[in-house]
């Protein structure tokens, strides 16, 4: 095991640093800016049942220190990422593959659970409980323990690898919510999804985004998202996954120190494509740096 | 392929009193890529700069694979934009190049007439060039509010014609684009980029007139690598990204309303 | 009426712009600074039955676009206001002062109402049940209905003038905290107080704040409170007055145009001492351009 | 009476390799305001730059009403500070100023000794040229890492004796301020200014032979005018603002444990 494996409820990580969901499409988009094959993995656009074209544009607005993003879950559905991406994704990339998971209906996220178990080289699972995006599902499942424990308990009986449920931060307490999956048989949590937000176009007085509200992402809400994963990592006993704002290898370490077993970076990707390889290289030289036989030695030391 | 490589700005210069910038920048090492086609863009990190998040994608202007540098023509539209204008010579910037589909090369015979809005004119230049390499004689019809909005004008006569249009006609017809005599003459093909309004103006006489006509658009971006499926647009062949399967639609590909 | 007058639940403003508690300590801080009587009113540091001396140092940590801040209520009771600040402050301004109210039980609160009554410059008074920075009260009632309704309904009772009930973002339906401070004769409402972070001294490997956590303000959050003051207003008859992260002209248009009454701003005097003059001139000159006969004509156009 | 002004980049210049920068500001318009006192300090705005949000609080390094110049000292500690030594003459930065209190004027009699750490010199060196005009004989005992770390030392000795120690022995005597024999001799007055751990240092020792002693206090801090309270030190007469009630305390006012 090197200085930088990680476990995250079963599944072994080569390091902590995934990439997140709907930021780093299916990893081809990168591949001529880095290799992908430096991360511990990378966690693949949120997928569903059927084809879903997703909300119309505009889907972004830049904010003081982020982004608002509308997208809308858009995919081309399980059956279509099986047939034509998973071969060619799957061939492409050692690292680990993990299928974020998305749904209107408790249904939903089991048939696409029961239709990629089958896929040797998907090990894990992101639930998404926490899409503010959607009309239907989404956010819904993430922000009461009822909701979110009914998913967890479904896709449990579905799927027999990792489960990691993807948290909400909109909510009064994660921790209720990261508890209630817990006791579901999550393997696994991650968090934080965006934050629900808003933008207006002062000059043409209406909102940037066609949906009025969409998704902060970015450094802006990294205070939030550590202070999340330093809530649960205290609460629960199953691995946690911190996302939120890192563009650093300092980030990253914050949200480790923090509690996090492994970290995602998001929106990073966007400004420095190879950001995720380079964090990876610099957890490396932290331990390296400051005689860490393991990254583990210092998780949750706050 | 797209690559991210550094790039020192060999030169900037502003018009209009700030309003638009041209920086042309070179590889702090090695050379240009050799690929990069006219109608695609870059995205450059904007330095240091309190209220730019995100990367800004700039249209290529020209590429002078001769003086090793890649031109930008930039509007100041916002904190970044502003920012990019401000740079100075020596002054280093990342620069993640080429992206998104360019113009495609006409069929030959037929004028070819590249229309270009405000800013929008930037792509064109480079396109001229590559027209008029490969035996074309483009004609540019290029519209602005008033004369110092007309950028360029000395290097667009390079590579062909150029017809101008301003709204408060200070330099050639007044009025737009679209009103000038060279779009009532025969076209056979039209490259067009400007505000949203004028291109959508353009389309529908394209359209009326039977015009093969491509347009490059310019919706909100994050990634410009086709990941985050922000700058969607609906066509023919569903929502796609503006940055992997444009910027340069044919408007017949589109689904605007004429 | 001016142009940019407004009512507030029945106190009448000169122009929206009111400073946000706890970061314009009482207006004598600015006074060499800024006319302090240009602004609409301003709303001074959290006042408590007994004094306080807040949290232990470190309290603030600079945060991308924001800042943590853990002060804690710091201050010297609600005698030592009446007895030694406010006739200094009655006097020399002329423009509203709003006191910030927080207790750690529904009676402290009860009793810094009956003791600010007889003021008569105070015609206003806004109830902290937001402060995620002490221990006691604060932010636990702001975060239940039924805590913020039986605040509400407690001050309702021991103050005759205006009541504006101060909401915590740090909840999953802000708009039903909302509707029952509203159901409870609260006049108006005021959203949004900071979001709970944190941040971590990756070098020294300990929190930043000496309370670990502390409240998040400053643009990063701005989008979070654009949308929760959209949604309150659309939700509620009361008028809502809008904060987070306000440091412009544009910005406190943003507010109004997603329903707000007033704005606050806060964060944003740091950096610019003046920001809320500038903001109130700034709202009249768009008025002028545009147009308007009130700034009202723009309020919720979203 | 505290102001906003804007200032002037009138020279800049770096040490040690950029560790540290010495900006001289002169107002846009009119004179410095002649009220700035020794141990005071200032927030400045720092330029546009992605990492820093709030201003930047800097003691008063010198003042020359003669030449109208303000002069900040300033070590690159993050993003602001760095950007702060990346201006260039001619470049305009918003200041507040005068903020806070500063040194006390000893008791005349007796050695007065102004005691520095790295870029904590700063600020004595205006108090310096302020003690020799009113007729101290201040003597000043600066000490830093390595040679490189000791910042201005030609102007220290424009206002008194300079007695310098670096840890690695570079110049004057190996070790720290502590250990520098002026240290040993008798001392009516410390005035102090630098990293916390030598600051206790020097009141622990200024505390055993009853040396009156006033240290300046880097809290991190918000606002610098009293208003956010996030500066607070706990102190003889309660918990209060170091940018109102300090920077500059005496020793006997704070509850260090020495």
């Amino acid at each position: 095991m090197g200085t930088l494996s990680v476990n995250i409820g079963g599944l072994e990580l080569q390091n902590p640093v995934l990439t997140a969901s709907g930021t780093f499409g299916y990893g081809e988009e990168y591949e001529d800016l880095m290799n992908v094959n430096s991360l511990g993995g990378i966690i693949v656009k949120g997928t569903t049942l059927l084809p879903r074209e997703g909300n119309p544009g505009p889907r972004m607005a830049e904010t003081p220190a982020g982004m608002l993003n509308a997208v809308g879950l858009q995919n081309k559905g399980v059956d279509y990422f099986i047939d034509h991406i998973y071969p060619r994704i799957a061939e492409k990339f050692s690292t680990e593959i993990i299928v974020n998971v998305a749904g209107s209906t408790v249904a939903d996220y089991e048939k696409v659970c029961e239709k990629l178990a089958p896929l040797p080289r998907i090990r894990a699972i992101e639930v998404n409980i926490s899409c503010p995006n959607v009309k239907q599902g989404g956010m819904a499942f993430g922000t009461t323990t009822a909701g979110a424990a009914e998913v967890t308990r479904a896709v449990r009986k579905a799927w027999p690898k990792t489960v990691i449920m993807k948290l909400s931060p909109n909510v009064t307490s994660i921790v209720d919510i990261a508890k209630a999956v817990e006791a579901e048989g999550a393997d696994c949590v991650s968090l934080i999804n965006t934050l629900m937000g808003m933008a207006i176009d002062v000059e043409r007085r209406r909102p940037y985004l066609s949906t009025i509200t969409g998704g902060l992402s970015g450094p802006a809400v990294k205070p939030v998202a550590v202070r999340m994963v330093w809530q649960v990592a205290k609460a629960v006993g199953i691995p946690v996954i911190g996302l939120g704002g890192i563009a650093s290898t300092r980030d990253a370490l914050e949200f480790i120190m923090a509690g996090a077993t492994a970290i995602q970076i998001g929106t990073a990707n966007f400004i420095d494509p190879s950001i995720s390889e380079k964090v990876a290289k610099g957890l490396a030289e932290y331990c390296a740096a400051n005689g860490l036989k393991s990254i583990t030695e210092i998780r949750g030391i706050i | 392929m797209k690559r991210e490589i550094m790039m020192r700005v060999h030169s900037a210069r502003v018009y209009n009193g700030g309003t638009y910038g041209l920086l042309k920048l070179v590889p702090v090492e090695g050379i240009l890529p050799g690929d990069i086609e006219p109608g695609q863009f870059v995205q450059v990190d904007v330095p240091d700069c309190k209220g730019a998040f995100l990367r800004r994608p700039i249209s290529v202007n020209f590429v002078d694979y001769e003086a090793n540098e890649l031109w930008l023509l930039v509007r100041a539209a916002g904190k970044g934009t502003r920012s990019l204008i401000a740079c100075v010579e020596g002054q280093q910037l990342s620069v993640i190049l080429p992206l998104g589909r360019g113009f495609s090369m006409p069929e030959k015979g037929g004028r070819v007439l590249l229309v270009g809005g405000g800013v929008g004119v930037a792509p064109l230049l480079y396109f001229g060039k590559v027209l008029k390499d490969n035996g074309y004689v483009p004609e540019f019809a290029l519209g602005a509010r008033s004369a110092g909005d007309l950028l360029m004008l000395d290097e667009f006569e390079k590579y062909g014609p150029v017809h101008v249009a301003t709204e408060n006609g200070e330099l050639g017809t007044k009025g737009f684009v679209t009103q000038l005599p060279a779009m009532a003459e025969d076209i056979a093909h039209i490259a067009c980029c400007g505000p949203t309004p004028m291109m959508k103006a353009v389309a529908k006489i394209a359209k009326a007139r039977g015009i093969n006509c491509e347009v490059s658009l310019e919706n909100a971006m994050a990634c410009g690598l086709g990941a985050c499926l922000c700058c969607v647009e609906d066509t023919d062949h569903g929502r796609v990204c503006v940055c992997t399967e444009g910027p340069v639609f044919n408007i017949n590909q589109l689904k605007w309303e004429l």
